[in-house]
């Protein structure tokens, strides 16, 4: 299934892994925090019975 | 010219602390603020002091006329009571610090370095520094801290010293500073209604 | 202004002022070198008006955090910025004081150090020179550092973190001069980037120091 | 309606939630096909082997690296003059994101050094700018997580940025003069087209574009979130005054 | 004791608590050392490892003034000690503390840095066991330092100059170590030094921290 | 155990300062230290908390039963009111912050970080710890600084809840803590004749 990459092989695998590694991790920590911080925004909002959406047409 | 502040409103780390602050120091008078732990004195004293900009209103009559002490006495440990008072006067364009030694008793301690005093000499040291600087207002954030009660009545005298000659001072303070001529300002009541920080409500 | 600078001096050279500290700093580092990467004389001649260079910045480096930072503990800072002085000339001054009591000496010390370190002798003047002209701008730069981190106590490291970067320019142009001068090649295009560097910088950035400084100060 | 209604956080929030669907799948295409493209079915070349593949992961990056500091640059100076909150956020949450691009490039970039130039790393110049530019990340990034309160954290890693930027272009030319390098010349320019060959330019060009949009999904999202978290800190903040 | 250590540990992430700083120290001190002895990958190689180990000690160096004088200032020293801990506990938890947040760190750090050195594969593996080893070393070397100056403001420079002496065993031999590494030499002899060092510095100095410390406190 | 300082010297710099301080603090009562600035207050206390040697004389039943509050508080500015507070139960093996927390009216301030506080809200947190250190004496200098009326009369119901349980506190103060029953002592009549510093005698 792979192309044949020659004697290079390792440094195109270890290239292609270590940089899908480190953007995955990039955007699932960015993802991650996100769905946090929305969370606790949205548990604040219930709780003072306000939401985005309110507070921007008001 | 009087200092004034105009409906003034003033934030700390933010957060709106006291809203439409409005009085006016005349020469000669003194301002006495007073309210409870964290309502806002030292945050009102700083920005009078130009230290911090106002939320909203406007000061006036504080152009390079100020003198501040704050909670700290910004004191060098390592330079003796002289030379630290004679750093300030330099700063200031002033010549003669005596006057300041006399008023506030530091002449046994002239020459020790600032480090070692006490607690309450510290302070009358850094209230001395006040009478170097040749402003005709002085703003005070607790300027008793830490004083006896002999201490209290030298600071008094110079407070009136300095009213007499043409000068005015605000201060803010919990305990009662033997100064019966001024007027005193609750700041409790200028209390900002509760809400978030400015700059946060563009947040909301 | 005077006094402030006289003040900062007088306060640099009592007890526990820091004078000297610099100095002192700069003779470890340049010690310790050989320490590290062995005693080869041949090794260590070739790398010492770089490791010079280096020490210098580091021993600038570590007595940045007394610009403005005990001024801020005691709260002078505060009293100095109601005070009759532009903030400008505030920084200025004391970009001055870190000048005369760590980069001056710093540069009287060089020689000395090249010594130990069996530098070739056409390096000394040049090792000299770059150091003369460099060291201001380290002053100057660190003081923006400075004053960017003057309200995070302890914030020593972090300045570090933010100085070095900017220090990269006048240490390659710097190391380059004396570099050259060591193997004998011509300087004269380095040195002029070199203390192009250092005067754009002294005339510019205490300005940027000014405002972060009253920032800081809010 | 001017631009500037998009500063306002509430608008952009409700804006990008919009865009940000539309962003991601866009982004999530293009490097796929961009990348499998590359990856399966170029051939390899002639000089390079098959390393000429990781072209398709180390130039997007390195260019990504440099935007979103001009990026942040530009909201840096947005925020000074005209103080909209969403561009110091914008600037903020832009950093990491530059921060890893630059790790990218550096990471894929030594692990072609070491087949082609035997070695992993060199003081070539534009490498050694990279570092630099790194290392201009990271303190910024440190700035702003060491300061307390956001405005003025906003008001200094600004002022960091203009400030590193100017040094960032100096160490560029004093990095040039200390030492000349092995990097390529760069072959993407417009005017040098037929310099690579097609095989190689249409997928790197997907990739590049899968890249940058990816950029700008990331810092949507991460922009909602440092909003959503400064309103957050707001009405905690007014409940207690309350 | 775990509850100083917690708070040391969470101060040191908290905002402004400096943690990762001396990892970036470490960096920046790798990368400046190119730009001034020159870019010539083969000297670069050859004085890698000693690099390493001065920057790595120059990283613990600047972070030092964390470990006791932030508590003097704010008066928990005082506090901490009429507490009911031994002072020698109270020493030795603030070294452990400094060293997992910044002598920990750095062992990881170390292999990163030398492939900017183009240090030699066989240099690697001595590197970091020798940093592993002689890391704790400088923490609780540093900590007496620490507790020697604690009274001093911002006496990091002087802190600087009593250390650093007190630091040239431990370079000496744990350099020794990677460069003989490096070289494929017998390492046994430095190594054994090396642990023994970190050993009895461990298991005795707290002691004398301890006892500087009450005089300081005074 | 009463606390007691027997003919007891303490000097400050290497100064002595006072000299026969003598005196005995039982449980359930207070004492409240006066003098002038620079009279030795904090050196003595200082000295009774067992963070300097006595010059001569000797103190007992101090040993690990002291809990020491001084000019500064040893607060985390970093740290939450909560996390400053818990860590010092922690040190001192105790487990309930809560009736600290409600004794010094920081319950609406329980999340803030300690370096935001205003002056007096740091004071009082400062003085919170004292409650959760267990310990049977308190040994306070200038504990009400910067504090309004009110946080004073907190201050004196604490110290009398205190007194009711078997515990004693030694303050030193200038102002007036509304604690009628404390018995005062005027450290002015112990004041050390003055002569050189006692480490310097040898080179006499
Ligand atoms: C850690 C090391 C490296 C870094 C930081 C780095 C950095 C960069 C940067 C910033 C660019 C984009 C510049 C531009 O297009 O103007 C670039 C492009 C490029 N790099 Fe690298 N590089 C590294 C190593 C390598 C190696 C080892 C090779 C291969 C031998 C390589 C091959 C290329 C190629 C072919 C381009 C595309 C040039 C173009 O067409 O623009 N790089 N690199
Ligand atoms: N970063 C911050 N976030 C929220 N509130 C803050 C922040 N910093 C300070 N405050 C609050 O602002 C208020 C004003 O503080 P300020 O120091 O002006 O009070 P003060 O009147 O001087 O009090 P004191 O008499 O205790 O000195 C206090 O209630 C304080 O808790
Ligand atoms: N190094 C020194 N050399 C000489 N005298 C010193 C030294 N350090 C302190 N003193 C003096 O020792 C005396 C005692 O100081 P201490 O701080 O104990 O006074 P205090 O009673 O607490 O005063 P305050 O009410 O002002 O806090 C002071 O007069 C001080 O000036
Ligand atoms: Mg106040
Ligand atoms: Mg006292």
């Amino acid at each position: 299934m792979l192309p044949d990459l020659g004697k290079y092989a390792g440094y195109v695998l270890s290239a292609y892994a270590v940089s899908l590694t480190l953007i995955i991790l990039l955007v699932l920590f960015s993802v991650m925090r996100a769905r946090r911080v929305r969370r606790e925004l949205e548990d604040i909002e219930a709780r003072q019975g306000r939401s985005t959406k309110e507070a921007s047409d008001g | 010219m009087d200092l004034q502040a105009i409906d003034l409103g003033v934030a700390r780390g933010g957060v709106p602390v006291l809203e439409g602050v409005t009085f006016s120091l005349g020469l000669g008078r003194a301002l006495v603020l007073r309210g409870p732990n964290g309502a806002g004195k030292t945050t009102l004293l700083r920005t009078m002091a130009g230290l911090q900009p106002p939320l909203s209103g406007r000061i006036e009559g504080a152009e390079d006329r100020i003198a501040y002490a704050a909670h700290a006495d910004g004191l060098k440990s390592m330079l003796s009571v002289t030379e630290n008072l004679s750093f300030w006067a330099d700063v200031f364009a002033q010549r003669d610090i005596e006057p300041a030694i006399k008023a506030f008793d530091l002449t046994g301690l002239r020459t020790r370095l600032a480090g070692t005093l006490s607690a309450g000499q510290k302070r009358r040291l850094g209230l001395a520094r006040l009478m170097v600087t040749g402003r005709p207002i002085w703003v005070l954030d607790e300027p008793t801290v830490s004083l006896d009660a002999a201490s209290v009545a030298l600071f008094a005298d110079a407070v009136r010293a300095h009213l007499q000659q043409g000068g005015a001072a605000l201060m803010a303070t919990h305990i009662d500073l033997g100064l019966n001529e001024a007027e005193v300002l609750d700041v409790g009541k200028f209390r900002a209604v509760p809400r978030v920080s400015a700059q946060d409500e563009a947040f909301l | 202004m005077i006094a402030l600078l006289k003040r900062d001096l007088m306060l640099a050279i009592r007890a526990g002022g820091g004078f000297g500290l610099g100095l002192a700093f700069f003779l470890i580092v340049t010690v310790l070198v050989p320490f590290g990467v062995g005693p080869e004389t041949a090794l260590l001649a070739k790398i010492a008006p770089g490791i010079l260079w280096i020490g210098a910045l580091l021993a600038c480096l570590l007595s940045l955090d007394r610009i403005l930072a005990l001024d801020w503990e005691d709260g002078s800072l505060d009293l100095l910025a109601t005070a009759p002085l532009p903030m400008e000339g505030i920084v200025t001054i004391k970009a001055l004081a870190h000048w005369i009591t760590t980069g001056l000496p710093l540069v009287f010390a060089a020689p000395a150090l090249g010594v130990l370190l069996s530098m070739p002798v056409d390096a000394y003047l040049w090792v000299v020179v770059s150091l003369a002209l460099g060291t201001p701008a380290l002053s100057v730069i660190g003081t923006f550092g400075a004053a960017l981190t003057v309200g995070i106590k302890r914030g020593g490291l972090l300045m570090s973190l933010l100085v070095l970067p900017l220090y990269v320019p006048t240490l390659i142009f710097g190391a380059e001069v004396a570099r050259r001068g060591a193997e004998g090649l011509a300087v004269q295009t380095p040195l002029l980037m070199l203390a192009g560097i250092s005067a754009g910088v002294v005339a510019l950035l205490p300005f940027a120091s000014a405002a972060v400084l009253r920032i800081n100060l809010r | 309606m001017s631009i500037w209604e998009y500063a306002n956080p509430v608008k952009f929030i409700r804006t990008t939630d919009r865009l940000l669907p539309w962003f991601s799948w866009a982004a999530l295409s293009c490097l796929a096909t961009g990348l499998i493209w590359g990856f399966f079915f170029t051939p390899d070349d002639f000089r390079q082997g098959s390393t000429v593949k990781i072209i398709y992961l180390h130039v997007p990056a390195a260019l990504m690296a440099i935007n979103a500091w001009l990026m942040m640059l530009v909201a840096s100076l947005i925020w000074i003059v005209r103080r909209h909150h969403v561009s110091a956020l914008a600037a903020r949450a832009a950093a990491p994101v530059g921060a890893v691009m630059t790790v990218i490039a550096l990471a894929t970039g030594a692990i072609w050094g070491q087949p082609m130039w035997g070695t992993w790393w060199a003081w070539d110049p534009r490498l050694t700018s990279f570092l630099i530019l790194f290392l201009f990340y990271l303190g910024y990034i440190a700035l702003w997580s060491a300061i307390e309160d956001d405005d003025t954290a906003a008001d200094l890693t600004s002022i960091l940025c203009l400030v590193g930027s100017v040094f960032a272009l100096l160490s560029r030319y004093a990095v040039l003069f200390w030492n000349q390098g092995l990097h390529q010349e760069a072959t993407f320019s417009a005017d040098k087209e037929q310099n690579i060959a097609d095989v190689f330019w249409y997928p790197a060009v997907i990739s590049m574009v899968g890249f940058a949009l990816l950029f700008i999904a990331l810092v949507f999202l991460r922009t909602q979130t440092e909003i959503r978290a400064r309103r957050a800190r707001a009405l905690m903040a007014r409940e207690r005054t309350l």
